[in-house]
């Protein structure tokens, strides 16, 4: 089992963390993981993406030029991630940003309204989260109980913003269901 | 209908990189209008520095040459030997004039070489990701004083321009800032007359312009122009501290 | 009368230039612009007095103020 | 140690090096290695020691000098057109012969060049990039546990030879997260530093230096450093072989850019290519002898660097003209694919597999 | 120009650079090159060009930096530890590939070293001593005359390629004096600097840069500097062969070395030796061509360098294994005797003449 | 009979390799002196520069380590961090120190790090042979200023006292001279209170000493003195730039 | 009585103690030093106030003052 | 024809300059010459030498580790470069400064009282250039008039000393005789 996923968006949603929450629960799983972001000139405002990798073997390469997923959050990030997906794999659209459609026909399509979501839930920083919860029903890679678990590890001090963040997760899986 | 403001010519069109509310971008247009006020658009080269502003050869429209990290003093003078009757200027932030520059910048001013240096103290390394700077306050934190600058630790914020300003060298210093309209209009008076000064083959020419680095001091645009105001003001005044009827 | 044209795409929402303006026309759109910000504008232009503080702060250029040609 | 945690890679070389023992860190930022001095301004002072900033890379590299010449176990980073200013200080700290560790996260040149993963720096790190005849030991870890390990072995290493030793990762290392595991350091017989100046009391004065005006004892200097380096070699190589036992051609590459040779290996496997891989680990001293040895056995060797063509010379070198050494590269901070390799091998094996 | 006049290396070198139309110069006071910087300064005035000592090498190269990328036929020089601080300067140059000289009159290393003549520096000025894929052409003249004759050369070849040109001497050529003679320089067709830094009136600003953000760009900026060195690689090498054409055994060496294996060939012939003599004169490019034919003829080579051995890694690359090749070194500032090489090359025979 | 006169215990009884009547010798033993009077040999650690008194690790009695050309602040630096408890100085010439090292001097000073900097201002590079200095003054003859220092080549000679004086973190900076045996008795007590400064923790404390480079100057021992004292007294006003009551 | 004592063979003829002492006693002397250099000397050491002075300008460490020990 | 030929002494004698004037002459002869100094740290007082060559043929080395001869000017020289001298060559003593005799049987040692010459001239600093007239006159590479024309390249500016220099050469020319 190997799974590989590129995670884009502006730089305030979120996009690196919640890889970061991916790997830590990938490895909390006792799988090899890789987190690689993109690392710009420092210069903000611009779109942040990065490539997680979880897998049962050791992992050769943390960058892909064809992942099997990639979750976008804007639409700078559709246009430029939708194309390197492989045939067959599967593309999470933040339907509350990007009106844009692609143009793949080889891959499956899943539109999650991210931010409305998020903002239902009180706090449109959960973004992400509702997108990881779509990612990770769809995938199977993970249990969703397994990133709450990383989020205790990764949260450390803050949580208190768990439980938001579990439920983000499940909205974001229900859409999926 | 005349235009009163808007873009100077000797500014490119392109949109800068900088962040919301970065004041780079002001003084950008300021060094411009200046440009275009002196009529030297053309006969200018100036000089990038290593730092946000490293893409400043993309914005500014003049002829433009990149420098080392701190080494645009250098470079400048590198060019102004071979031209001397051509504008030269550089653009530095405090990290690439204040730090790994001080060699530089002391000794072009200690040569009197006539060029001018536009200095922009955001008292942090913004372009690396808001590290501490030389300028950087007592207490105030950055990824690098992860506790706050301490003296023990760390010692004492330079002061540029005051000690640039006991040099001979150097013809014109001041200190100005762009945290509101008022100080926006002096800081293009002080920027002018560095230029005429250099024109006038005067010396070496700098002002310091206080700026804002809202994204690495983690505040709102509007929150770090306050910031400035209320903590940078106070350490460094503002003012001429130098000027070129000192140079006998 | 004064006129004040913003380059809507252009502008990166700072807000920077809402504080300075002596007659507090200049505010913030609910639009989304190319970028992705919320761009500045002036509700009641002609208010406007032609002072250029809102040019004069704006880190992107992205202000332009006319005036009557005084004659 | 034991727990396996998520850690970027530049976090990780710090927290390595302080389990190593270093307590003193000098450094200047530069992308993209920043999250390394940002670590260790954030732990050091909790560990009694001292992280400073200082005002550029050549005082960085000269206040290593200083810490390694009175007795501390210490250490620097930075990136390429960083480590370029630092070529003065690091011969000064060969010529005197002092321990100290230096992390190169390269990034692609010339000049400001850009930020992104690059290999580029391979001859300035190994062949002397400074004058003079002296040499670092090179440590080259593509994974961010290697790092670790190695890291700290490079702390024993330095001491145990008097010697410099970089660590080159490059941008890819540095930001990549992966799990790490600390590991207690396998630590050497190492002899007091009883040359260290830190104060004279009960002893005739130490000096730290590396002049010598008479050419004679320069030259005894230098040669003396030459068996030093002689011994390095002999002692020091390390390297990891993956499939190499059938294989008819290698796949020679270092660090990250081995790690994409391994997955274009897995897929040569599949598709019956003999394909091996050898992964050299210090790349000073460099694996000679392993690569001559492959050199009776396969048909060809392919070098995958992210330069336009460094670390191949070794690889000719070590080879001596017995197989073909084909070259393979990607440069200014592209990172090849595997594909790209996948290819560059069927291309030169002209479909004979 | 025609009269023979003696000359002190470093004096000569600077007069070359101001017959070659050099008018900017900026240095840092180092033995043993004083003499070119001093009589630079003595010069230039009188040229309506301008001496500037800098306040460092670093800020020198970069001084350079602004001349260059302004349109100026501009040198410095200096010796190793110098040349070590302008390594990040250089890199930005080749980067933004602008013409200038760089002259390193090479000493004992490493670290402060000593004065005497060493050629130790090979590597760093071959190989790329900075950061980033990039290359100096590099000449290495063996008397005052060629050293003349490669300075003008130098300036051109800058300009024809917009490439850094470094030449290799050591405390020998910079010290020495020999009888010179100006000849009038080989001009090449140039194009133009109408890249250069001077002011727009008239046309789009220019820009002088090194910076490309994204690898993409990068790498094709690298690719093509990749090709410009292969451009030169086919055109620019110069080597001189002496009693090559019977030889049986073959000397390797460059400048001052080269001038003492002369003296050990005469020797040697004298006593039936069938040896001869290979002298690159352009170390960079490397005549790789004529040493690796060389190798089809020779039983055998012996490089020999002031230096525990780097040239030797070129002439191991060029013979591909088809000969042995042996090193005969001397380092730290001392100067190999024409006895010294006669013995090598008779043990390395092992009296087969 | 007592001595009142002789090698401190702090000099190795090895002879200097300076030229006849060259100041650095006295200036060598003052330290020495300062450093038996404050008994704190077998604890200080000195950084020898690149210059003429490149081998003044061979001269004193104490643990000694080498520096790079200019960076003897910085290898300071590293000693006195890992060292705390030590006393830690450099010896540095104004090519040295005023020149290539201008950006490590600034920045010790501007850290407050506890170290004492001699610093010996002969007006000229003497170890490379007569080179122009950063703080040659103007009219000087150098072999790389054959014409003359004159401001319009080469700027004004650089007064690094008085720089330094500005920056917060420097506690103690003097100026004085070695001319004659007034001068001398005033040098000494002035290192001696540079040194008491930083066992005290005051912050970063310099001593610059004008000397003479008889040979480069091309004047015999004495008529050096004499042109210092005629030449460079004037220009660079003897006294204490800073005193540690300064900084608050 | 003070006394002055020369350690002849590090005397490298600079002169600078003869023109210090305010007793006029220092002179340099006829011979050549195995370093080559006519060192310094006192001639009437009987005059000598042990002030020093010449030793404190000696750049080479030759000299040596001695004094009665002050009861 | 080939002379190689080492000169030494202290800083202040000359002899760096009288290795000039023997170049210069043979480069004015149509000859082959190098002249290579030694060059210590630049601090003074020590002890100076050249290495000239004067050759029909390309000059190989311009340092030889075996000269045809030796004109040592002070103690220290003679120490150093006596036992270099090739067997059969020449070793010139400045009898003036030095007392100490060479133990070297295989080669001819002239002995001039070159300091006392000069002295008798009215100025020490001819010295030397006593030492090259009995060099000149025992080698007979060169007439001394051809040092006297390279006088005149040399010392351009200060043509009057060249008399006093020449009849320098003549008494030195005049010890060997
Ligand atoms: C030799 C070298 N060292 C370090 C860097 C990394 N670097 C780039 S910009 C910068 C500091 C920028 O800070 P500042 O000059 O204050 O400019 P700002 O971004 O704040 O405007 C640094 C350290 C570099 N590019 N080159
Ligand atoms: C990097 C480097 N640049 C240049 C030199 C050559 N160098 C040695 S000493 C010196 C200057 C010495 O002058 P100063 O510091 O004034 O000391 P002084 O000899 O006058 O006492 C120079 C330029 C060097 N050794 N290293
Ligand atoms: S990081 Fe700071 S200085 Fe740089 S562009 Fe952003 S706000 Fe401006
Ligand atoms: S010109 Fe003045 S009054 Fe008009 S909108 Fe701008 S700030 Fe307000
Ligand atoms: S100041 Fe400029 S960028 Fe900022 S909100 Fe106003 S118009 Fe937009
Ligand atoms: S050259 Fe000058 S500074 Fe150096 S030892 Fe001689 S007199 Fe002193
Ligand atoms: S101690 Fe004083 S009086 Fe005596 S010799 Fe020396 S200077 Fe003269
Ligand atoms: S001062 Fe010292 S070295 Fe100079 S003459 Fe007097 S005793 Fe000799
Ligand atoms: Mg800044
Ligand atoms: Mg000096």
């Amino acid at each position: 089992m190997k799974q590989e996923v590129i995670m884009a968006g502006f730089g305030g949603q979120g996009v690196m963390s919640m890889g970061m929450l991916l790997a830590y629960a990938g490895m909390m799983e006792g799988k090899e993981v890789s987190w690689m972001p993109s690392y710009g000139p420092e210069m903000r405002g611009g779109t942040a993406n990065c490539t997680v990798i979880v897998s049962d073997k050791r992992i050769a390469s943390p960058i892909t030029p064809s992942p099997d997923t990639s979750i976008v959050m804007n639409l700078p990030s559709l246009d430029k991630f939708s194309s390197m997906i492989k045939p067959g794999g599967v593309l999470i659209i933040n339907s509350s940003l990007i009106e844009k459609d692609t143009n793949r026909t080889d891959i499956e399509v899943i539109k999650v309204p991210c931010n409305e979501i998020a903002n239902e839930l009180g706090n449109s920083r959960v973004a992400n989260m509702v997108a990881l919860g779509a990612y990770l029903q769809k995938t199977g890679i993970l249990p969703l109980e397994s990133i709450v678990k990383a989020m205790k590890k990764v949260f450390a001090g803050k949580e208190h913003l768990i439980p938001l963040n579990e439920t983000a997760l499940q909205r974001g899986a229900a859409v999926v269901k | 209908m005349i235009k009163v403001a808007g873009r100077p010519e000797s500014l490119q069109s392109k949109q800068f990189h900088y962040c919301p509310g970065c004041t780079h971008g002001i003084i950008h247009r300021l060094v411009a209008e200046v440009m275009d006020e002196l009529g030297i658009r053309e006969e200018s080269i100036g000089v990038a520095p290593v730092g946000c502003s490293v893409l400043a050869y993309e914005y500014f429209n003049c002829d433009m040459h990149e420098a080392a990290h701190g080494r645009a003093p250098a470079v400048a003078t590198g060019i102004k030997r071979v031209h001397p009757d051509k504008v030269v200027f550089t653009y530095q932030g405090d990290g690439d004039l204040a730090s790994i520059g001080t060699a530089e910048i002391v000794h072009a001013a200690g040569r009197s070489e006539k060029i001018t240096t536009i200095f922009v103290n955001n008292a942090i390394y913004g372009m690396t990701g808001g590290q501490m700077a030389p300028t950087t306050l007592i207490g105030q934190k950055a990824t690098t004083s992860p506790y706050g600058r301490s003296v023990e630790a760390q010692g004492y914020p330079l002061k540029v321009s005051e000690m640039l300003a006991t040099l001979t060298g150097a013809a014109y210093i001041a200190r100005v800032s762009v945290h509101d309209p008022q100080h926006i209009r002096k800081a293009k008076a002080a920027i002018k007359k560095a230029f005429e000064y250099q024109i006038a083959g005067k010396g070496f020419t700098l002002v310091e312009v206080l700026s804002t680095c809202p994204t690495n001091w983690g505040l709102t645009p509007i929150e770090a122009l306050k910031w400035l105001e209320e903590n940078m003001l106070p350490y460094y005044p503002l003012g001429e501290y130098k000027t070129p009827e000192e140079v006998k | 009368m004064p006129k004040v044209v913003f380059d809507e795409d252009r502008c990166k929402g700072c807000e920077l230039c809402t504080t300075v303006c002596p007659k507090n026309i200049v505010v913030m759109s609910k639009k989304i612009n190319a970028k992705g910000y919320h761009p500045a504008t002036v509700d009641e232009m002609d208010k406007c007095i032609g002072c250029a503080f809102c040019a004069n702060i704006c880190p992107d250029t992205v202000i332009e103020v006319f005036k009557e040609e005084k004659k | 140690m034991g727990e396996r945690i998520l850690m970027k890679g530049n976090e990780a070389i710090g927290e390595a090096a302080i389990k190593a023992g270093c307590k003193y860190f000098f450094g200047y930022p530069i992308t993209p290695q920043n999250e390394l001095p940002e670590y260790m301004s954030r732990r050091l002072p909790k560990e009694d020691g001292v992280f400073l900033q200082a005002e550029s890379e050549v005082a960085a590299i000269n206040m290593v000098y200083g810490a390694a010449g009175s007795g501390a176990r210490v250490m620097t980073s930075s990136s390429s057109p960083g480590i370029s200013l630092k070529m003065e200080g690091i011969s000064y700290i060969a010529g005197a012969e002092l321990p100290c560790v230096i992390v190169n996260i390269v990034r692609g040149g010339p000049g400001l060049g850009g930020i992104q993963p690059a290999q580029s720096d391979y001859f300035q790190a190994t062949k002397g990039g400074a004058h003079g005849d002296y040499r670092l030991v090179v440590l080259a870890p593509s994974s961010i546990q290697e790092a670790v390990d190695l890291v700290q072995e490079a702390f024993e290493i330095a001491d145990f030879y008097r010697n410099p030793v970089m660590v080159l990762g490059d941008g890819m290392i540095g930001q990549m997260m992966e799990p790490v595991e600390f590991r207690a350091p396998q630590k050497r017989d190492l002899q007091p530093k009883d040359w260290a100046t830190d104060g004279c009391k009960g002893r005739k004065p130490n000096v730290i230096n590396s002049l010598w005006l008479q050419p004679e004892k320069l030259e005894e200097h230098n040669w003396k450093l030459f068996k030093k380096y002689e011994e390095i070699k002999k002692n020091e190589v390390k390297y990891e072989t993956i499939q190499m036992e059938d294989a008819e051609f290698a796949l020679v590459a270092y660090g990250t850019t081995s790690r994409i040779c391994f997955s274009a290996l897995e897929t040569l496997r599949a598709e019956g290519y003999k394909v091996g891989l050898i992964r050299p680990i210090t790349i000073w001293p460099f694996p000679e002898a392993a690569i001559n040895q492959a050199a009776d056995q396969v048909k060809g060797f392919l070098a995958v660097e992210m330069s336009t063509g460094q670390m191949v010379e070794d690889v000719r070198l070590s080879v001596e003209g017995k197989a073909p050494v084909h070259f393979y590269g990607r440069t200014g901070g592209m990172v090849p694919s595997p594909n790209e390799i996948v290819d560059q091998v069927k291309a030169v094996l002209g479909g004979g597999k």
